[in-house]
């Protein structure tokens, strides 16, 4: 157990991650308000991108940007995670712009945000 | 048949917290077709008849005790379910390579080469640049699109057509007096500052595209700073001083654009690469602003995308339009 | 080089560009636009197809400058260029099957972006299907995602909205989990490439060295897959989302975008983890009982429903089933039937959901099975059309349906003794029960008056697509042979 | 792990637990505006600086304006609502 723990201490930063994204997933799957699902979206995702970027981080080297020509591969970080977490960000917030565009439509029809009241008014209506 | 009534619903409620195909089959709508009792739906009427009454019945029951039962049994199952999905994730922590050893798996010849043939093959000083955008530039073309898809969502949602659109989904724009966008002279501080912040943005996000190749940044962070600047532009003068430059017509020229410059790009560069042929595009100067090759115009084009995008995403929130 | 390898990166990119372009112009244009590029794309997988099989053999297109774990690749073989074939030729099949709903259903300024929408679909389908890189499946997996919640809700009314809402969270959270497993996988590998992995996981399957991450990294992805292709306990979403889309909609849904889900885990099974990994680490026996559950649970769930479309989303749901049991025996020839049965789902089910469509038509827009009584004889083609998509559902021989019936019993007899018996069970129980929920529904639409409501003339594509459909499904059934060849072939060199 | 980056990560934990227990959805977007700040520090700290600003413009930027437009007519359209509601009992007296 002592060594479980070491190693979580030694992974702080996958730790912090794992745990964000637990939360962040509780969020999307528990909560009824939209607004704090989204919320809950977005962290899940950041949680996931800190993970992705601590798996490119290497102690003691530099961002991988080439100074003064000297393109010697072990003085820099690892640049794709920080490629794929670029990706990432751009779907997250396309996908956030996505889903807050639709929250904003369902409030205008049905004046509230609890996704379960909004279910139940919805299958009242004929479509 | 019963079970599995009460099994789906259990089912449906773990999943979405709300009973559903029992309300389904039991909404009134529903019901006054079948009940429209010709001969030709009698037999329908007697195969849901016999279920119908037991289900009723469970229903009622359920919509009485089992809706607080289940509520509370959901909830306890989802905390339950995401501690364990955070025990397990801990315990696949403990089980990975250290943090930031310089002998992980990741770090192999992959990076080696995006790092030591940055300069050589892409032209890019910055190696990130260089392997979004040519060594795995077919994910990035994907990314633009993702946005791109997104945009287009977000338009068919909000966008009103037809006379009511100035007003946007605000219905009556005296009614939201103090709402910012109908009442442009609002907060003296906001517009001084903007005065100073809005070029600042523009000049600071251009700056951030161009030398994408050479520092931190690129098409995507430039752009979204871009647009953040028309954004504070609309908040602070009002949406009519926005539209004089950038209206739906030249949002989509230049969305349009930028998108098939880019797919164009990327078509010319993957077909030249992968058929072996020569491509003839300048490398530039590496660390200069014309280097990278093809880099550069890839940044441009994306840059803009991202600041229209941007925009159109907070005008379409904001009014319903652009 | 050939040209025609060219094909499958030139589809890829240029129906990205098909889709801006439909973006900006008017619905009509686009409408020409989109269709025709389509056509154009199922032309160029069919030639793809045709010379794959000439050269019998798979062939890797790079995708830039740069060789493989440098650069992105893609890879092409026949039983990818045959999905590609198929998808492409049923999504223009089901546009134009269901071309007057989308005119009706959607604002009118906004009927371009369905076309949109339909053109990035179709894309990010094909690089799903021959993608060779995990990160490019993630991003197009979520250009899949949106492009395919936009046409659910691009028909707004307030039940579309919900079940879009719906639909996005639960794909969100399987894309969360699919990406984790990705970047799990990245951590322990350090690779993303598909072939790289495969070699790394041998290794760390030998050592045991991070065998726990490994296992978690397979559930997590099969998990998350299976949320966004239907798999039973994570159906829910679905029955909403395909029973209230338009007519086209629900085709394309239920035909392909869950079909490209499954084809990236075959992919995943296939060519990360390798069968050996796959079947020691018991994933395989998950995958069979929840498809053994998702058989007989869809099937009852359908069997409840007043409501057509809600009863075809139902059976969807079973008709994943099969391709999860399929995947789940372990065997080359279950796997086999899985790709079979994406076919053969592929073309039946947008006919029946286009026929559905046609019976709203001319039953004042009502989809109840009341409504639709004696429909059957009001649109004549539309009757036909189901009566062969539901012989094909049930298992008749000489419809497509039989073809994966035989394929899977087949899988199931090649495999161990407990399988065989709940898979031959489950094929026998399942086939009885599709029989009981659409021999009524044939009957219901072909009995009763003609009712005063006559057809309005039918359009071009309609009746285009509903023969088309027809046709390919008596094909299916009677080239059963060729095509599971073509599938057995194609599958030996996806595993290398 | 210097003490820096400890207390970075732990904010960022405080803030995800606290958006679930706010009740109040401006307090919980603002928390989800800050929430991205640390991140774009914490990308710092990994040696990232291309997601530092792209955090930086994209999350704690355009994604927060978006949540503030979202409210924003949400709040609209419930004022209105309470508007045309005094409406309907001003009519029945």
């Amino acid at each position: 157990m002592p060594e479980f723990l070491e190693n979580l201490f030694t992974n702080y930063y996958e730790t912090g991650a794992v745990v964000i994204f637990g939360i962040g997933f509780t969020s999307l799957l528990m909560h009824r308000n939209l607004l704090k699902k989204i919320i809950g979206l977005n962290f899940m995702d950041s949680g996931l991108y800190l993970f992705l970027a601590a798996k490119g981080y290497i102690a003691g080297r530099l961002a991988p940007i080439i100074t003064d020509g000297d393109a010697d591969p072990t003085k820099y970080v690892n640049p794709i995670p920080t490629g794929l977490v670029l990706t990432g960000i751009v779907v997250s917030v396309s996908v956030t712009a996505f889903l807050l565009a639709l929250t904003c439509r369902l409030y205008d029809k049905y004046h509230t945000l609890d996704i379960d009241e909004i279910t139940n008014l919805a299958r009242k209506e004929r479509d | 048949m019963k079970n599995k009534g009460a099994l789906s619903r259990l089912w449906s409620f773990a999943e979405y917290g709300s009973f559903r195909e029992e309300e389904f089959t039991l909404s009134p709508s529903d019901e006054r077709h079948i009940d429209t009792d010709t001969p030709e739906n009698r037999w329908l009427t007697t195969v849901q008849n016999s279920e119908r009454s037991v289900g009723a019945r469970a229903a009622s029951w359920f919509s009485r005790r089992g809706v607080e039962i289940f509520q509370r049994l959901y909830r306890v199952a989802a905390v339950f379910i995401c501690f364990t999905l955070i025990g397990v994730l801990l315990a696949v922590v403990a089980f990975l390579p250290p943090f930031g050893g310089a002998d992980n798996p990741a770090v192999n010849e992959v990076p080696e080469r995006y790092v030591a043939g940055a300069v050589e093959e892409t032209g890019a000083t910055n190696a990130v640049a260089g392997m979004i955008s040519a060594y795995r530039g077919f994910d990035t073309l994907g990314e633009a699109h993702v946005l791109f898809v997104a945009a287009c969502s977000v338009m068919a949602l909000l966008r009103i057509d037809g006379p009511a659109r100035r007003h946007g989904c605000l219905p009556d724009p005296e009614m939201t007096g103090e709402d910012m966008d109908f009442e442009p002279n609002s907060d003296l501080i906001l517009r001084k500052a903007a005065k100073i912040l809005v070029p600042l943005s523009f000049i600071f996000g251009l700056y951030v595209i161009l030398n994408g190749t050479s520092s931190p940044g690129g098409g995507f962070s430039g752009g979204a700073l871009m647009g953040a600047g028309v954004i504070l532009n609309s908040v602070a003068f009002g949406f009519s001083r926005t539209e004089r430059f950038f209206g739906e017509r030249v949002y989509h020229i230049v969305k349009t654009a930028c998108l098939t410059v880019y797919a164009l790009l990327m078509a010319y560069f993957i077909y030249m690469g992968a058929n072996g042929i020569y491509d003839h595009v300048w490398l530039g100067v590496p660390g200069g602003i014309v280097s990278g090759g093809l880099i550069l115009p890839i940044n441009i084009a994306v840059g803009f995308e991202v600041a229209c995008t941007m925009y159109c995403f907070y005008a379409l929130f904001r009014k319903g339009g652009l | 080089m050939e040209f025609v390898r060219n094909f499958p990166f030139l589809t890829i990119v240029f129906s990205l560009t098909c889709g801006v372009f439909c973006a900006v112009t008017r619905g009509k244009t686009a409408k020409r636009l989109c269709v025709c590029w389509l056509t154009l794309t199922f032309a160029m997988s069919l030639s793809v197809l045709i010379y794959t099989l000439r050269t019998d053999g798979s062939f890797i297109y790079r995708m830039g400058k740069w060789n493989a774990p440098w650069g992105n690749e893609i890879r092409v073989g026949p039983l990818e260029a045959l999905m590609a074939t198929a998808f492409s030729g049923v999504m223009v099949l089901s546009l134009s099957g269901g071309m007057s709903h989308i005119f009706a259903d959607c604002e009118e300024g906004k009927v371009n972006i369905y076309f949109t929408m339909a053109a990035l679909l179709t894309s990010s389908l094909f690089a799903l299907i021959y993608t060779n890189d995990l990160f490019t499946a993630y991003v197009f997996v979520e250009i899949n995602t949106i492009a395919s919640c936009a046409l659910v809700m691009l028909k707004s009314s307030g039940r579309t909205l919900v079940a879009t809402t719906r639909y996005l969270i639960m794909s969100l959270l399987g894309s969360g989990l699919f990406l984790l497993g990705v970047v799990i996988l990245y951590g322990i590998t350090g690779e993303l490439l598909m072939e790289s992995i495969a070699e790394k996981v041998q290794d760390i399957f030998s050592t045991g060295e991070y065998s726990l991450p490994l296992t978690v990294v397979i559930g997590l992805m099969s998990v998350g897959l299976a949320v966004k292709s239907a798999l039973f306990p994570f159906h829910s979403w679905l029955p909403d989302a395909h029973g209230s889309a338009t007519a086209s909609s629900s085709a394309i849904l239920s035909g392909l975008v869950l079909k490209g889900y499954i084809i990236v885990l075959i992919k995943i099974f296939y060519r990360v983890f390798g069968l050996r990994v796959i079947v020691a680490e018991r994933v395989s026996n998950f995958l069979f009982v929840y498809g053994i559950l998702a058989m007989i649970c869809g099937s009852v769930a359908a069997l409840r429903q007043v409501d057509l479309k809600r009863m075809l989303a139902y059976s969807s749901i079973a008709q994943v089933g099969y391709i999860y049991v399929g995947l789940g025996m372990h065997s080359e020839a279950g796997m086999v039937a899985a790709c079979v049965q994406i076919l053969a789902h592929a073309i039946t089910k947008p006919m029946l959901f286009c026929s559905a469509g046609g019976f709203m038509d001319v039953s004042g827009g009502q989809k109840s099975m009341a409504a639709i009584t004696g429909a059957g004889r009001r649109d004549k083609l539309a009757g036909a059309a189901f009566t062969v998509g539901a012989m094909s559902m049930i298992g008749i021989p000489f419809f497509a349906g039989f073809a994966t019936k035989l394929a899977l019993a087949q899988g199931a007899v090649g495999s161990d003794k407990i399988r065989m018996t709940i898979a031959l069970a489950a094929i026998v129980i399942s086939t009885v029960l599709n029989a009981v929920y659409y021999v009524p529904v044939i009957f219901n639409i072909f009995s009763g008056t003609e009712g005063s409501e006559k057809a309005p003339r039918p359009k071009v594509g309609y009746v285009f697509a509903m023969g088309t459909f027809m046709v390919l499904n008596v094909a299916f059934g009677l080239f059963t042979q060729q095509i599971t060849d073509v599938v057995r072939r194609g599958l030996q060199l996806f595993g290398m | 792990m210097t003490l820096f980056e400890g207390l970075l990560l732990a904010f960022l934990i405080i803030c995800a637990i606290s958006v679930s227990v706010t009740r109040n959805l401006l307090e919980s977007i603002i928390i989800y505006m800050g929430f991205s700040l640390i991140m774009s520090v914490i990308w710092l700290t990994l040696e990232a600086p291309d997601l530092a600003i792209t955090e930086a413009a994209v999350g704690a930027g355009v994604t927060s304006l978006l949540f503030f437009a979202t409210l924003k007519k949400i709040h609209a359209i419930k004022a209105e609502d309470a508007k045309q509601k005094d409406e309907e009992e001003k009519h029945e007296k």
